[in-house]
């Protein structure tokens, strides 16, 4: 199986503090690879410097076979990362259906797929972002970034703040796109439905990559010892 | 006042009111959809009034001084947006402010090195200069008229390219959050250029419709800066229809302000005295208009939200 | 004798045409002059009072410098000259002259080259008498410099008012006035817009089809602003003490050097630099400048060939002269005036008698 | 039965055509956590800023230990003993965790207009904001600004400052979201016994910390209030199964 | 603290240098150079002024000329009266004028006081750039009302022609004047920094950052920010009457939108919300027009490339390139 992303011992500030010490990571083609790690351990500045909106002081990035570590935010994304941001990020001026076009790239995903896997966006579509409610703006930073098509899906807790049911849906969408072949690098809480998909799993601790393996390998002492769980 | 004479007037009020959305424009554009304060505003009003008449006094032609009015502030719009005005987007509106304001001292001086410190000459093509009768016998310049259907015209273009395209969708998207929509694959910088060459490209092109009515001069565009964040304010931020509504009724106010307030208070004053404050007052008025809007409607007459 | 001069006046931003024809004429007459002993320190006040005020403090305080001059607008005449006088330095007014200076506020050591504010004004009003016009509409912005010259126009004018209106300082847009001119039924308009705000009126104006005669004081007819108004301008009349055509020597010796030295024509303005200089350099040949008395009286004789002829000042110290109307004409193709009558003649302003010298 | 802290009787709030929510009518007791369940959108968040003030509500009453919340503001609300926390975090970004905390208690003394004494050197309000933070264990993160904490620890600190609160009633909007899984778990049971401090209003979607938690839930699902009971009425209602739960029950 | 930091070790040599200054100058027999520093410390209080509404409490007053003026209007009107003998008004109870500097002051903070708090009230109801615009809409208000207001003078200002007084000192001397505008200098510093760090002070910091969050904890953001507001008018006219006293004339200039831009140069020059950012920005400001406006007369160009290099290259103004970015606490 072919590497699309590479991440090789980065290292990250903010200002003047460290917060990447060494991270490591590859996710193969048509691969999940789940990142996992307590709060406040880089998963979310790792995803960040993968997008390009942290530049790293050390350590290499490649993705599909380029070297992507010194270049632009949307030069990456053009080449196929589809983010998904902590904390939805969603564009507050724009209406539901304007986040959906304002970046799409012609692909499988549509409009009309988006809306078939959100009912509730397509319902909500000409109401401004901001006055979402919390799920509905998440719902709608996952179909934005699938609407660009991306070779690698990005989801940094893309399921916090659903209920349930959309919840279970969204881990359905995600299992089907697995199916489908889609590169995937994800974060979540909810270890019962994040490990039956993954590939792979690589746990950080500050700011280090400290244990790869398959979910199988991720025994309930090492859970313990890293997630706390 | 005759009802053909307030007829008139509400007609210069509505012409006022096209002239200051012109001299807007360009600034909703910038200001309202990028969310760059840009003071400098007024002086790419000024390359594009003095590149007219400059090139309108070589070439004889008021037609191509227009284009080079456009050009030439398109050209100077996006040589400032690389060299300076990218830098600020991610900065607070006050070094914006302090930036576009340095920008104002040396485009007015660099202007002035360039084509001294007396108004250059620019007037109305001939095919529109004086006077054409409307229905109903008046007379009215249809150098005016002209400027009301251009003003309607780059109205409409505008409302169209921010809302109904998806370079509007875009731009507007990177106001919220730049780098967010940078991460999905949009080169916001390049299109941020462009879009301030185009909001620069305006500011030009109504300098030299203006210019042509008015004077041509160093600091003519300090004035207009004010009036067009005050029509931009009251319309609404980021609202190209607001900015329309705000603008006419702005002209109108002022214009039927202007001549109806002295002989107002002439009615229960003795006349001198109603002159002296029924102007000073008249030329409050778009300010007392703003305030009394902004206190009653806090996002202005059109709000985003809503 | 030597002296040095500190001449503030407005070089840059908006207005600083006039301020520039103000230096040019003034250090015309220095160069022009064998008294090589004269240093003139110059400034730009960008037309802020502060700055103004800031400059004199600095030219008094650091430069030491013996006379003040240069001041193109009344705002900051006021805020520099009554200090500048207090503190014993003259001061020459080559273009400003408002009201309280001229009555109540008169100071020795002040002296207005050029004219009372109103002055143009009166002129225009006795003008548009015996030119037999009853009913003038007039308008000015709304600033003490508008309401004198209003004041003014209206001390001299003895028909009746079709209309009086002030507008917004720095307008541009007179379509309104323009209209109400027009169903005023007047038949004469007095108007008094400096700067740009002149040039938009007359430019709107010619293109609104109305034809009732328009006369104003020289400021938005001057060499310097008329290119930018154009053909809208032809036949206007003007009043000015001074015109390019006066026939003088002193004159047609100034009009010639100017155009040699800076290739235009000048302009009102640089002709009252001119003489202003002139008189400094006058005073400067009997009198030594660190003798306040002796230099007084040597200024206040004015004796020196002035471009607009006779000159003298009154008891306050302002001129007293002749005020011209003049026509706008084209010569070839450049637009200037031509003489053609007198507005007042020998006309002292309204405020001397206020005046306590 | 006792009297309710809180109750809120027959409130409403459209946005335009949509009903966000539509005659709500809850309680909440002394002692006890009353989970608010619901799917997205379904007008949660909506009633808290109703109850909190940020909202106007189109009709209906808000009633606080006796005494009706109508025409009162979202501060003198908070001065009342409403502590909520939002469900994006809301903190103060350019302060520290520590700063932060000091500004809810001394916001909760009153003190919010003396000029003049330092707060840096104020023993009495850096002493009880670090009591606070310690409390949910950010004290280790104190000095950092909060704009450095990470996701989860301003999740945490959202907290920290309704405890500074001192309120009388915790109106807590997704505690959970962003914690990761041992952060949920020492937060649950860090509810659990805050309930003895004040009654808390929880709105959650994850169930795990709902059903250990909960004393009532009450499900919203467009606006309404279509169920209310117990964990185990909740759990086996059909019909909350299908338009909340999934499978997850 | 054991090593001060180096923004604290700016301040205190700005502070020994404004000290300084009035005896060097003298020294070398350059008087002017005490006038250039008085007009510093009344520009630097002005701007500790609005750096406190626009600093720390996030206000971005585009008005705060109004202040300014009416102080400096207070300052002249009061004045003239006195050197007129005439009363500024007989009924329905008698005020005079009157040249004693303490009084002027007092009434010019009371006026501009009121000012700001009418002001706030209605401009506070907004926020953003629309609270920019609306500053600037009442400041242009009074601006146009001084200009055709013929009573003291219209746009031609009103001249005062002698300072006002001042106990024990001589205020004509230009080291006594320029005394008295550096202690008001530092005790505005001082109350900034005091108020800073205060607990209004970070009911106010929170204010401009989170105002969701304020309420939510029980303050009102308005009356904060309506007090702050209020505090900087008071500031910014004082230094507005001391700057009647400075140029012996007040004008409608003072009110202008150029007056309201200058002073929020000055404190962006300097370093937004630094404590001595704003006396910082006067001086630089203040010797770039010196220097260049005698130099040539389009030194406006090089002070516009001057102000473009320290916005792009200096963030957080020059104290903030001396000292460093501005720590989180
Ligand atoms: N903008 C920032 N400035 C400074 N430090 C930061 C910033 N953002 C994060 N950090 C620090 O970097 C470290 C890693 O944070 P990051 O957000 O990557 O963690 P995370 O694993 O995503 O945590 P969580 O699960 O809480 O989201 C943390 O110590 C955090 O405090
Ligand atoms: N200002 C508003 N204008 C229009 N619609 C709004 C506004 N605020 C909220 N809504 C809508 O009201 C509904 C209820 O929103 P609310 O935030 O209360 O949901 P919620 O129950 O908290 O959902 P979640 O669990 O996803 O946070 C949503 O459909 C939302 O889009
Ligand atoms: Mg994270
Ligand atoms: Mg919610």
């Amino acid at each position: 199986m072919s590497e699309l992303l590479d991440i090789e011992n980065i290292e990250v500030f903010y200002g003047p503090s460290q917060a990447l010490f060494g991270v490591s990571l590859k996710v193969g083609e048509g691969e999940v690879v789940a990142l996992m790690g307590r709060n406040g351990m880089g998963k979310t500045t790792t995803i960040r410097t993968l997008c390009r909106m942290s530049k790293q002081k050390a350590g290499r990035i490649e993705f599909a076979g380029c070297d992507i570590g010194s270049m632009p935010s949307h030069k990456v994304a053009q080449l196929g990362v589809g983010l998904v941001p902590e904390g939805r990020r969603c564009f507050a001026n724009l209406t539901v259906e304007e986040n959906l076009v304002a970046a799409a790239r012609a692909g499988e995903w549509s409009l009309a797929r988006v809306y078939e896997l959100f009912p509730r966006l397509e319902e909500r579509q000409g109401q401004m972002a901001n006055t979402l409610s919390g799920g509905e703006q998440q719902m709608l930073a996952i179909g934005r970034a699938l609407m660009t098509n991306p070779k690698l899906l990005v989801l940094d807790e893309a399921t916090e703040g659903l209920a349930p049911v959309i919840r279970e849906e969204i881990w359905r969408a995600v299992r089907e796109l697995k199916a489908t072949g889609q590169s995937i690098l994800i974060v979540d809480k909810t270890l019962s439905e994040l490990l039956p998909i993954a590939d792979h799993c690589v746990i950080l601790e500050r700011g280090r990559t400290a244990w790869t393996g398959t979910p199988d390998a991720l025994t309930p002492e090492l859970a313990d010892r890293y997630l706390g769980v | 006042m005759t009802a053909a004479l307030f007829f008139e007037q509400l007609l210069n009020g509505l012409q006022f009111g096209v002239t200051l959305f012109l001299m807007a424009a360009g600034l909703t554009l910038v200001f309202g959809v990028m969310g760059l304060i840009n003071l400098a505003h007024g002086s790419l009003y000024m390359v594009g009034a003095f590149a007219c008449a400059a090139v309108a006094a070589a070439t004889g032609s008021f037609w191509l001084g227009l284009v080079a009015s456009i050009v030439a502030a398109a050209f100077a719009g996006a040589l400032i947006e690389m060299t300076v005005i990218r830098r600020l987007y991610n900065r607070d509106h006050l070094d914006q402010v302090l930036a576009t304001f340095a920008l104002i001292l040396i485009f007015s001086e660099g202007c002035r090195f360039i084509f001294g410190s007396f108004p250059l000459f620019l007037d109305v093509p001939a095919i529109l200069a004086g006077p054409i009768t409307l229905p109903g016998g008046l007379p009215y310049p249809i150098y005016r008229l002209s400027i009301i259907v251009v003003g309607g015209l780059v109205a409409l273009g505008l409302y169209l390219l921010i809302a109904k395209t998806r370079l509007g969708i875009r731009i507007r998207a990177g106001e919220a959050d730049r780098e967010m929509i940078a991460a999905l694959g949009v080169d916001i910088r390049t299109l941020y250029t462009i879009v301030f060459a185009l909001g620069a490209g305006l500011a030009g092109f109504a300098g030299a419709l203006v210019g042509a009515l008015q004077s041509v001069q160093v600091g003519m565009g300090e004035p207009v800066l004010i009036l067009a964040f005050v029509v931009i304010v009251i319309g609404g931020i980021g609202s190209i229809k607001g900015a329309l509504i705000a603008s006419i009724l702005v002209g109108i106010v002022d214009t039927l302000g202007r001549v109806s307030l002295p002989s107002l208070f002439g009615l229960f004053m003795d006349p001198s005295a109603a002159n002296s404050i029924g102007s000073s007052l008249s030329s409050m008025l778009i300010y007392v208009l703003m305030a009394v809007v902004l206190i009653f409607k806090p996002e202005g007459l059109v709000s985003q939200n809503g | 004798g030597g002296a040095k001069i500190g001449m503030i006046t407005t070089l840059s931003g908006g207005g600083s045409g006039l301020g520039i024809d103000v230096r040019d004429g003034f250090m015309l007459a220095i160069n022009q002059s064998d008294n090589k002993d004269v240093e003139v320190v110059i400034e730009d006040d960008a037309r802020k009072p502060e700055l103004a005020v800031q400059i004199a403090d600095k030219m008094i305080q650091s430069e030491k410098v013996d006379i003040l001059t240069g001041i193109i607008w009344s705002n900051l005449a006021m805020a520099v000259i009554p200090s500048a006088t207090a503190q014993g330095k003259f001061y020459l007014s080559p273009n400003a002259g408002p009201s309280p200076l001229a009555g109540k506020g008169c100071h020795p050591n002040y002296f207005n080259v050029a004219w009372q504010n109103d002055n143009l004004h009166e002129a225009m009003g006795a003008y548009a008498n015996s030119v037999g016009y009853k009913n003038s509409y007039i308008l000015a912005p709304n600033y003490p410099a508008g309401k004198d010259a209003l004041t003014g126009y209206k001390r001299f004018y003895e028909g009746d008012l079709a209309g009086e209106v002030y507008t917004k300082l720095g307008a541009t847009d007179y379509a309104a006035e323009i209209a109400q001119i027009r169903a005023s039924g007047a038949d004469s308009v007095f108007f008094f817009l400096p700067g740009g705000m002149g040039i938009a009126f007359m430019k709107q104006y010619a293109a609104s089809g109305v034809d009732i005669p328009v006369l104003g004081p020289a400021f938005s007819f001057d060499q310097g602003i008329l290119g930018a108004v154009g053909d809208a301008a032809l036949g206007v009349k003007n009043s000015s003490q001074w015109s390019k055509d006066l026939d003088n020597e002193a004159n047609k010796a100034f009009v010639a050097s100017f155009q040699e030295a800076y290739g235009r024509l000048p302009s009102l303005y640089a002709s009252q630099g001119f003489d202003t200089a002139n008189l400094i350099l006058s005073a400067l040949e009997g009198a030594d400048v660190k003798d306040a008395d002796a230099f007084r009286a040597a200024l206040k004789v004015a004796e020196f060939d002035s471009v607009r002829g006779d000159f003298r000042f009154g008891n306050n110290q302002h001129p007293i002269q002749n005020i011209y109307v003049r026509e706008v004409v084209k010569e070839g193709d450049v637009l200037t005036n031509k003489i053609v009558g007198l507005g007042l003649e020998q006309h002292q302003d309204a405020y001397a008698q206020e005046c306590g010298m | 039965m006792t009297n309710p802290i809180l109750e809120i009787k027959n409130l409403n709030k459209s946005f335009g055509a949509l009903k966000a929510t539509d005659d709500v009518s809850i309680t909440l007791n002394a002692g006890e956590i009353h989970a608010l369940i619901g799917p997205n959108g379904a007008g949660k968040s909506t009633l808290i800023k109703q109850i909190c003030g940020g909202l106007s509500s189109d009709s209906g009453s808000v009633i606080f230990n006796g005494q009706d919340l109508a025409g009162l503001d979202v501060a003198e609300r908070a001065q009342l003993g409403l502590g909520r926390t939002f469900q994006i975090s809301s903190v103060i970004m350019e302060f520290s965790a520590l700063r932060n905390v000091m500004l809810a208690v001394q916001a909760n003394a009153g003190t919010s207009y003396r000029f003049f004494k330092n707060v840096r050197t104020d023993k009495k309000l850096v002493d009880r904001a670090m009591a606070i933070l310690a409390r949910v264990e950010l004290e280790g993160r104190a000095d950092v600004s909060a704009a450095e904490l990470s996701h989860g620890e301003r999740r945490q600190l959202e907290i920290a400052l309704a405890l500074a609160l001192e309120p009388k009633a915790f109106l807590l909007d997704e505690p959970m979201a962003g914690m990761g899984p041992e952060g949920s778990k020492r937060l649950i049971s860090f509810l659990d016994g805050l309930r003895k401090e004040a009654p808390i209003l929880l709105i959650e979607h994850d169930m795990d910390a709902v059903f250990s938690l909960a004393d009532r839930i009450s499900v919203l699902v467009y606006g309404r209030v279509v169920a209310s009971g117990t964990v185990d009425e909740i759990r086996n209602n059909p019909a909350v199964r299908e338009a909340y739960l999934g499978e997850t029950a | 603290m054991a090593s001060l930091s180096r923004e604290t070790l700016l301040n205190i040599f700005l502070t020994i240098g404004m000290l300084a200054l009035p005896f060097v100058a003298t020294a070398i027999d350059e008087p002017f150079y005490i006038t250039l520093a008085t007009r510093v410390a009344i520009l630097g209080l002005a701007g500790v002024g609005l750096n406190l509404a626009l600093g720390t409490g996030g206000l971005v007053s585009f008005g705060h000329a109004a202040f300014f003026g009416l102080g400096g209007y207070a300052a002249g009107i009061l004045a003239s009266h006195a050197l007129n003998y005439t009363p500024i008004m007989e009924s329905p109870f008698l005020i005079e004028g009157t040249n004693q500097m303490l009084i002027i002051w007092l009434v010019a903070i009371i006026v501009s006081g009121i000012g700001a708090y009418l002001i706030g009230l209605l401009s506070l109801r907004t926020s953003g750039v629309y609270f920019i615009m609306i500053t600037l809409a009442f400041a242009q208000m009074i601006y146009y009302f001084a200009i055709s207001w013929p009573a003291y003078g219209g746009e031609d200002g009103l001249s005062i022609y002698v300072r006002n007084a001042f106990p024990g000192v001589n205020t004509l001397d230009p080291q006594g004047f320029y005394f008295i505008c550096f202690a008001l200098l530092m005790a505005g510093i001082w109350l900034s920094a005091t108020l800073k760090n205060s607990r209004f002070g970070a009911a106010l910091q929170s204010a401009r950052q989170n105002e969701e969050r304020l309420s939510a904890v029980g303050v009102k953001p308005f009356n904060i920010k309506l007090t702050a507001f209020v505090i900087s008018g008071m500031m910014t006219g004082l230094a507005g009457a001391l700057f009647a006293d400075l140029n012996r004339f007040v004008s409608p200039s003072m009110l202008s939108w150029h007056m309201s831009g200058e002073i929020m140069i000055l404190v962006i020059l300097g370093g937004v919300g630094r404590l001595y950012g704003p006396l910082a920005g006067a001086i630089i400001y203040i010797i770039f027009e010196f220097i260049f406006g005698g130099m040539t007369e389009h030194w406006q160009f090089f002070l516009g490339l001057v102000l473009l290099g320290v916005v792009l290259f200096a963030r957080g103004g020059v104290i903030g390139l001396i000292a460093g970015r501005a720590r989180h606490d």
